[in-house]
């Protein structure tokens, strides 16, 4: 590596740059570069806390965990390059209308700090609250759509059921003629729901993160954990060994296999979720559209690009190879909702690997090894919870104690048969 | 109203064109010309399963293995070798009960743990014939292999066809390629349109078999 | 796709299937303790590599069949009906 | 041959070429930007504007600067183009037809005058990734941004308008699928189909030929052999103008087949055929990738310039549609591709001012621009300044080795050609060959395709064909300056230098943050530029960096040929001719269409509850199960017992699985000693005959039982009200209808209306004396008109799932996943009495017998106390402002009681009858409501219904 050190490693001054217009100016002015966005180190031999997986969770448990709770010794550790799992391949839907009142305010702390991460982190995510409608195209998802709404609003959430005067309105491409197969008879709609530069939130809170001591290592694959009476003491990596009291399992669709290295049992399958996006045509589309019945949901970015997401693959696989199915399954139900757009052409389709819970809610806290936690069991949709699940994981390590909002997403509840009821309303998951 | 003294059975495919009741169901009586391409009602013929150990005495009776199709009483009937241990028997209209009887004694003897079955209500089944066009049609819609080498004449399968499950049973007339299509009753009218639309640009015609014609 | 060889049908689309998740054995239901019965319910082994798992020949010989198959890959090495020995 | 501008058509047309693929006696005229024009059959949109002296046919993304042609193909990033209601059509691949109504589409407000062509201007503050840096504060005004931001968004433009087209589909099943037309793809083609295999012969252009086309005369005399040897051949199906999209699992291969003006019906059928395009899904025995090189551009400044463009660009520019690119040109020459393009350009009389040789040590610094942005001339590395208006570049290739890595292949960096190969981790029924696979003579590549195809045929190993050798190739990406790398993305190699040193400096991440190779042409042109560029700026090899994913689809395919054809089945019953005829109201219910209502549904509750009325209950699930072990299945399955029951008679149950969720519910009937007829849900039906079938073949394969659904062999029709049995006695001589012989909860057999075959069983949700009838299919139309004909004196008269649910509601009846949901089990729906503990086994015992110490909600008959206000369902039950303990999941104003009605869930400590709880309505009003003792609110004790 030519110029591994000097140029390429390290601040000037130990301190980002930060990023403002006026910045860009002067760097366009001078041609000046700009700082790295987070550095590179040599892998230490211990750590306080090593952290696996750079996705959202494991960066935002990081950056809380300088950030609020003044931890320094901190290891991010991934296999691949940041934000190259899940965290890089989302339809980035941020929302908070969920159905049981904990999972509705859990979500909705999330968007709360999503509201202000931009500024907080010196980083545009460009959240994008443009509005989220989830259809409903029977009685029994329409009552569905009315429960959430009922509890979401209980929980002070703009969420309400509208009908297809309304829709229309906000989606004209959307055919809400009677007479269609799944007519559509109503929808959940949420304005403060959109979407986010996924990527931007990844290298925000890791540039925050870096910024604040935490070491981030790519191409680090962890090998196998060790313990010793009970506990945990290290972490062995294709880079090398590391010593560590504390060893937080953020790997999504890996976590089982993280997990088995300790022997903790997880109820956790993993299923390969696909996206795909179009070519960009110019925007027509504002809100978020869900079809929990047709499987399918679609965003139009800034860019031009309606971006596409759907169900799980029908079978548990590490492959992320993708489908054809998919993709005609996809294109068969959105020109059933927006017909007109039969011209418009898939450029490119890929899938992540999701950690499928047996209640759609995740797995979060402490495990029966000592010093092993887990933040895992995302599966659809755990974008929109990075910042809460890393502001609430960071305390639990920081202060030994679960906090409440993550109580009920124990691991323990499945043995004690205490499943959380989001699979009451699970419709198309993101 | 209808003349309801006398009961009317009716296909789940409503007939397009000119229509008559004929012995009691109610028929499309179109015609169409033999060589093209070309979809044909036949809900009204007489339908049995049969489920039966795979490789018994019943089975031996039964003569069709799995993934055949084979003609029987004077080609009066076909029996298909529906699935492992499944049979499926197809007679002229009006036939069922005749044929439930006739199975249940050719059976009885076995000492095997048999089920005998009418379905013909139960069913819809309808035919598909003409040239070579019928592959390439029934091809939109059906994803197994239908060359003469992997399905020749007299070949049965259970697969799906537009998103029904649907026994396909090749089964040649006078040497013209054709195919029995049979899948259940309230899906009838859906796979016959399906199929209409697929061969639509080959210029599909539907037409009315005589009943005891098929 | 992947294909899946049915032992009664030949291979065929695994669309026509319906995927049953891993096998696993039923614990006795006198006996079983919570624990082991919502093991039963909910865990799963989850490798990446070779599972043993039931699939449902959904839309052709309607038979349960136990699959070998890599959950990487997606190749298939052995399929042969599910009854428990 | 001397070059002259054709007369008629175009103003830059040579006379005629010996490969074109132009009909001259088929003259015709198009638009383009309103404008009309003359070009001729055969041309693209883009060779017929370029006839034409039209050079500029859109502006970049970002900096807005004008573009022209670079590769005169399909990937070509300048020329993407509006075609009536379609959007991003290329232009440099789409033929052009009569009366086409072409337009640019990334320009505003036109191509000529760009407004926001300003950008260029303050481009270099709008790096890649500018927008990560700024509009953070004020965070108010950030939406305001965005709207800014989303003008920019590129692409043509959708229409409300456009109809759903006619898209097809079809499945093909080749021994032999070989991808890419070309002289390897034909020869492979032929030896496959000489060793007896069916082939699929899929090209991407119009026609078979690949670079032959565009060749010289010895080429072309092998490819008219080529094409006459394919034409003849049998077993070999040829589709032209289609791309293979995709290779997934097991060889399931994405063929996209788009129009062919040349052929009958376009190419899909007769003619006339209204078909657009098709998606041919290919189960390939093997897959033969005969996908030859695209050729790479070079980077430097200027090099987007209209009047730049690749060695290809030019030469098939020259030889298929005769059309001059220039008149004046510079080439730069790495290869045999650029000399041959200075030598067709010199045949068709352009000035050739130079051919700067590449291979001994020739460079291109920039290219110079006229006032309008196109090209007037070149700076060499040696600082001469050439005026030209056409600078040809030919620095090398990339394999497109895009279907080989869907196949889990790795492409290798291969320094000595300066290009990636494949690499060589192919599943054993994938194959390469041509170009792709390496170099050669055409001789040498066709033996090397023939045999690779022989082989295919075979399903041999390919390693057993001689590999093609790789010749060594000078290593040109960037060039002295800095220029466009990714020209659909406007991305700059100084951008990605600037993204390597920010730290965006692996390949996967400089490209999520530059968004270089993420435009239309995915990277087939830019990816090698970007990784080269990359490798430079961090001191790692190429190699090392690797590529980006390649990913499908190979070219994109619309929406439309992806979903094809509507596939969505629907059933119906045998009655609904007369429900369409009497005006009811369709509800969607999964994949059944049933009637809602007639029109008034509280009138069709009081005709049952006065007089009767019947309703169409055909898709209630029916299985008729055979055989000793039925009572066996039936415990396991159910909560309740089964043993005892008796021949005639039919009993509840309540289904659970395994986590003692309730699943289904409904009754089930023995109408003789060994044949049963099982009832479930409408939506549960196929869910409990696999329910079924799993614990019979995998847990009790033993157990001698026969499942067969006849859902639909019977139309079933409740005959419900106090005039049932008088109505159904009228049709039924042969079975005693008298309270007496055929008690509640008994099954008759017997003829109904004529009908032979039927059964009838004294049961019924809406809680009057009810009987359904299960009538054999065929005849259920005739059935159902008899009965209304037969009782029209009565006052009978047909009702919708309207108002059953509204009856069902009256006598508290549940129904599964409205009232229950994911989590509810038994004995939270109200269950207790029917669960039997006391059971060895059933489907979820161990978790129901936990259940009973556990705190669970439990659902409860509740009455508004003001009876006039009907609390939405899904209305919340609260404690204090906001603790939820509890939810209304069913309510209606009943009108037999002239008041409201509720189920609802509540905590354990609400549920005793008499409890006062307060429901919130969606309008934010509480109301109080009271629990009742029984979910059932009309004739609890069940009098009406035993009567
Ligand atoms: C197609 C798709 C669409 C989605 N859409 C949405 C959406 O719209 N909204 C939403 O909220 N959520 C969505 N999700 C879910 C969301 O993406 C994930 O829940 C979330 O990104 C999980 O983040 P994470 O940080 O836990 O995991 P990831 O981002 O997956 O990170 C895990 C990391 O662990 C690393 N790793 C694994 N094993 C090891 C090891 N042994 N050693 C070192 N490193 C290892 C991996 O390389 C990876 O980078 C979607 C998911 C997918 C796949
Ligand atoms: N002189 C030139 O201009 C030039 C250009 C390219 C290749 N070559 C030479 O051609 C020889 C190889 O011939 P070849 O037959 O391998 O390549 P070829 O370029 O002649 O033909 C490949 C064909 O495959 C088609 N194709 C690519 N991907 C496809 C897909 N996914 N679906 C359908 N069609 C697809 C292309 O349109 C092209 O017509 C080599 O000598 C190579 O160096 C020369
Ligand atoms: C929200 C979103 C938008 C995307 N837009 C594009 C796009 O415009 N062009 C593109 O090539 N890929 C786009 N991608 C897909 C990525 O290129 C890539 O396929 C994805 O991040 C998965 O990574 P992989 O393909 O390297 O495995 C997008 C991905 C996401 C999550
Ligand atoms: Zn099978």
């Amino acid at each position: 590596m030519a110029r591994a050190n000097g140029k390429l490693n390290g601040f000037a001054g130990g301190k980002p740059a930060r990023y403002s217009a006026l910045g860009l100016v002067r760097h366009g002015v001078v041609h000046g570069e700009w700082p790295r966005v987070w550095r590179q180190h040599e892998l230490k031999s211990s750590y306080d806390v090593v952290i696996v997986g750079a996705g959202v969770h494991g960066l935002a448990t990081a950056y809380y965990l300088a950030l609020n709770h003044g931890v320094r010794r901190i290891a991010v550790v991934d296999r691949g390059y940041v934000g190259g799992g899940n965290s890089g391949r989302n339809t980035a839907i941020v929302r908070s209308n969920y159905l049981t009142p904990e999972g509705v305010r859990f979500y909705d702390r999330s968007v709360d700090l999503y509201e202000h991460l931009s500024a907080d982190l010196n980083f545009n995510v460009m959240f994008s609250q443009r509005g989220h409608l989830t259809l409903a195209h029977s009685d029994a998802s329409l009552r569905t759509m009315a429960w959430r709404a009922e509890v979401n609003k209980l929980e002070g959430i703009d969420s309400s059921v509208i009908g297809p005067e309304e829709i229309r309105k906000i989606v004209p491409y959307l055919d809400t003629s009677e007479h269609t197969r799944y007519p559509v008879l109503g929808a959940l709609y949420h304005p403060p729901g959109g979407t986010i530069r996924h990527d931007a939130v990844n290298w925000g809170y890791a540039r925050g993160a870096d910024a604040r001591g935490v070491e981030i290592h790519q191409q680090t694959e962890v090998l196998g954990i060790e313990t010793a009476g009970g506990k945990v003491t290290g972490v062995r990596t294709d880079r090398g060994h590391i010593s560590t009291p504390v060893v937080v399992n953020c790997t999504a669709g890996h976590a089982t296999l993280l997990s088995d290295m300790v022997g903790v049992r997880m109820p956790v399958i993993t299923h390969p979720l696909q996206a795909a996006v179009t070519e960009p045509v110019k925007v027509f589309l504002d809100a978020v559209v869900v079809s929990g019945t047709l499987h399918v949901y679609v965003s139009q970015t800034d860019r031009g690009e309606l971006v596409f997401g759907a169900s799980t693959d029908p079978y548990a696989s590490y492959s992320m190879r993708g489908s054809l199915e998919f993709t005609e399954e996809l294109a068969g139900h959105v020109l059933e909702l927006m017909p007109a757009i039969s011209k418009m052409r898939l450029l490119r389709q890929w899938a992540g690997l999701c950690d499928m819970t047996p209640d759609f809610s995740p797995i979060m806290g402490v495990t029966p090894v000592e010093g092993f936690l887990v933040d895992v069991g995302w599966g659809t949709y755990g974008f929109k919870a990075g910042p809460v699940a890393g502001e609430t994981m960071a305390e639990l390590i920081a202060t030994g104690r679960t906090p409440e909002m993550i109580a009920p997403f124990d691991l323990a509840r499945f043995a004690e048969g205490r499943l959380v009821g989001e699979k009451g309303a699970a419709s198309v998951g993101h | 109203m209808a003349d309801l003294a006398v009961p009317v059975a009716r296909s789940p495919i409503r007939p397009v064109g000119p229509a008559a009741v004929i012995d009691g169901w109610e028929h499309a009586t179109g015609a169409a010309a033999r060589g093209g391409l070309r979809l044909c009602d036949l809900s009204h013929l007489a339908k049995v399963t049969v489920r039966a150990p795979a490789d018994g005495a019943t089975a031996a009776a039964l003569v069709a293995t799995h993934g055949k199709a084979v003609r029987d009483a004077g080609a009066r009937r076909l029996v298909i070798g529906s699935g492992p241990g499944e049979w499926l028997v197809l007679a002229p209209q009006g036939e069922g009960p005749a044929l439930l009887a006739d199975i249940e004694a050719r059976v009885a003897g076995t000492g095997e743990f048999v089920s005998v079955v009418e379905l013909t209500h139960g069913r819809a089944l309808m035919r598909l014939s003409g040239t070579d066009a019928v592959t390439g049609v029934l091809a939109k819609l059906c994803a197994v292999n239908l060359s003469d080498k992997a399905t020749p004449d007299g070949t049965a399968l259970r697969t799906s066809v537009a998103a029904v499950v649907t026994d396909v049973v090749r089964d040649d007339v006078d040497s013209e390629r054709s195919y029995l299509l049979h899948c259940e009753r309230s899906s009838g009218q859906y796979l016959f349109d399906a199929l209409l639309d697929a061969g639509g640009d080959h210029g599909i015609e539907p037409y009315g078999a005589s009943h005891k014609d098929w | 796709m992947m294909r899946i060889p049915c032992p009664y049908c030949g291979p065929r689309n695994a669309s026509e299937f319906a995927y049953r998740g891993e096998s696993k054995a039923r614990p006795p239901v006198a006996t079983a303790t919570p624990e082991a019965w919502r093991a039963y319910l909910y865990d799963h082994d989850n490798p990446e590599g070779w599972v043993r798992e039931g699939w449902y020949h959904r839309a052709g010989c309607r038979r349960f069949l136990r699959v070998e198959r890599h959950t990487q890959t997606n190749e298939i090495r052995s399929v042969e009906p599910a009854a428990r020995p | 041959m001397t070059a002259t501008v054709h007369p008629g058509v175009g103003t830059r047309r040579l006379s005629e070429q010996p490969g074109e693929v132009l009909d001259r006696r088929a003259p015709l005229s198009f638009s383009w930007d309103g404008r009309s024009y003359q070009a001729y059959r055969g041309d693209t949109i883009v060779s017929g504007l370029l006839a034409n002296g039209v050079s500029v046919f859109s502006r970049s993304f970002k900096y807005h600067r004008p573009r022209g042609v670079l590769s005169a193909s399909f990937l070509d990033p300048g020329c993407t183009v509006q075609v009536g209601d379609e959007p991003n059509v290329r232009g440099a691949h789409r033929r052009l037809e009569p009366g086409m109504a072409v337009a640019p589409q990334n320009v505003w407000p036109s191509l000529r005058y760009d407004a926001k062509s300003a950008n260029q201007l303050v481009g270099r503050f709008l790096g890649a990734g500018f927008y990560y840096k700024t509009f953070m504060k004020p965070e108010r005004l950030w939406p305001a941004y965005e709207q800014v931001l989303k003008r920019f968004a590129t692409g043509g433009r959708v229409s409300p308008e456009t109809p759903h087209g006619f898209y097809d589909k079809r499945y093909a099943h080749p021994d032999v699928l070989v991808a890419g037309g070309g002289p390897a793809g034909m020869a492979a083609a032929l030896a496959a189909a000489e060793a007896g295999a069916e082939v699929l012969l899929v090209e991407e252009e119009y026609d078979l030929g690949g670079h032959l086309r565009w060749g010289d005369g010895a080429e072309r005399a092998v490819l008219a052999e080529l094409v006459a040897a394919v034409a003849a051949a049998p077993g070999i199906e040829v589709l032209t103008n289609s791309v293979v999209t995709g290779r997934y699992d097991d060889n399931w291969i994405a063929v996209l087949q788009r129009r062919h003006p040349d052929r009958v019906g376009g190419g899909f059928g007769p003619a006339g055929s209204p078909v657009i395009e098709r998606l041919v899904k290919a189960r390939a025995g093997a897959l033969v990738v005969a996908a030859g090189l695209v050729e790479r551009p070079y980077v430097f400044e200027g090099n987007d310039r209209p009047g730049v463009m690749l060695s290809s660009a030019a030469r098939r520019l020259v030889n298929l549609w005769a059309v001059k690119p220039g008149e004046r040109a510079v080439v730069l020459s790495a290869n045999a591709a650029g000399d041959a393009a200075a030598a067709d350009l010199e045949r068709v009389g352009v000035e050739v001012a130079r051919v700067v040789d590449a291979r001994s040590g020739g460079d291109v610094v920039r290219a110079l621009g006229a006032r309008n942005g196109t090209l007037s001339g070149v700076e060499l590395g040696d600082g001469t300044k050439l005026d030209c208006d056409l600078l040809v570049t030919a620095v090398g290739w990339t394999a497109p080795t895009s279907l080989l890595n869907m196949a889990g292949d790795k492409p290798v960096y291969e320094p000595r050609a300066a290009r990636f190969l494949p690499g060589g981790r192919l599943p054993g029924n994938v194959y390469v060959t041509g170009g792709i696979a390496g170099d050669g003579t055409l001789e040498e590549l066709m033996a090397h395709a023939r045999a690779i195809g022989e082989t295919a045929a075979r399903g041999g190993e390919a390693g057993s064909a001689p590999a093609l050798r790789i010749d060594p190739h000078p290593a040109l990406f960037k060039g002295a300056t800095h220029g466009m790398v990714d020209y659909s993305e406007d991305v700059s190699s100084k951008d990605l230098v600037a993204a390597a040193a920010e730290g965006y400096d692996s390949i996967e991440l400089m490209k999520r943050y530059t968004t270089v190779t993420m435009g239309p042409s995915q990277g087939k042109l830019e990816t090698v530029n970007a990784v080269a560029i990359l490798s430079e700026a961090t001191g790692r090899s190429i190699a090392e960096t690797g590529t980006t994913v390649w990913r499908p689809p190979y070219a994109p395919i619309s929406l439309g040929a992806l979903g094809g054809r509507i596939l969505e089945p629907v059933r119906h019953s045998p009655m609904q001719p007369w429900h369409e005829a009497h005006g009811a109201r369709p509800l969607v219910a999964g994949q059944w269409i049933r009637p809602d209502h007639y029109g008034d549904p509280d009138a069709e509750v009081a005709t049952v509850r006065n007089k009767v009325g019947i309703i169409d209950v055909t898709p209630l699930g029916k299985l008729d199960l055979r055989g000793p072990d039925v009572p066996k299945l039936l415990n396991l399955l159910y909560v309740n017992k089964w043993s005892k029951l008796a021949v005639g008679s039919v009993r509840y149950g309540v289904m659970c699985a395994e986590d003692g969720v309730v699943l289904d519910d409904g009754v089930t009937g023995r109408l003789a000693e060994d044949r049963w007829v099982m009832s479930t849900t409408s939506s549960g039906a196929a869910t409990v005959w696999e329910w079924a079938e799993s614990w019979l073949q995998t847990e009790h394969p033993d157990w001698q039982v026969h499942v067969t659904p006849v859902t639909t062999a019977y139309a079933s029709i409740n005959i419900a009200g106090p005039a049932s049995r008088e109505l159904l006695g009228r049709l039924c001589g042969d079975v005693d209808l008298s309270g007496e012989a055929f008690g509640y909860m008994q099954v008759r057999a017997g003829t109904i209306a004529g009908v032979p075959g039927c059964w009838m069983w004294r049961i019924g949700f809406t809680g009057e004396l009810s009987y359904e009838i299960h009538v054999p299919a065929s005849y259920g139309l005739h059935v159902w008109e008899t009965l209304l004909d037969s009782g029209a004196d009565l006052g009978v008269g047909a009702f919708g799932i309207e108002a059953q649910r509204i009856m069902r509601l009256e006598k508290g009846h549940f129904i599964v996943a409205q009232d229950t949901d994911g989590l509810t089990k038994a004995l939270g729906a109200g269950l207790d009495w029917l669960v039997k503990a006391d059971k060895d086994d059933f489907a979820g015992k161990p978790e129901l017998a936990w259940q009973a110490g556990e705190h669970y909600q439990r659902l409860v008959g509740l009455q508004p106390l003001d009876g006039d206000i009907v609390p939405p369902e899904a209305s919340q039950i609260v404690a204090g402002e906001t603790r939820i303990v509890g939810r209304i999941t069913s309510s209606r104003r009943s009108p037999t009681l002239g008041r409201s009605i509720c189920l609802g869930f509540v905590e354990p400590d609400l549920a005793a009858a008499g409890t006062i709880v307060t429901v919130l309505l969606p309008d934010r009003r509480r109301i109080p409501a009271r629990v009742m003792e029984h979910h059932a609110h009309y004739d609890p004790e069940g009098v009406r219904l035993r009567g």
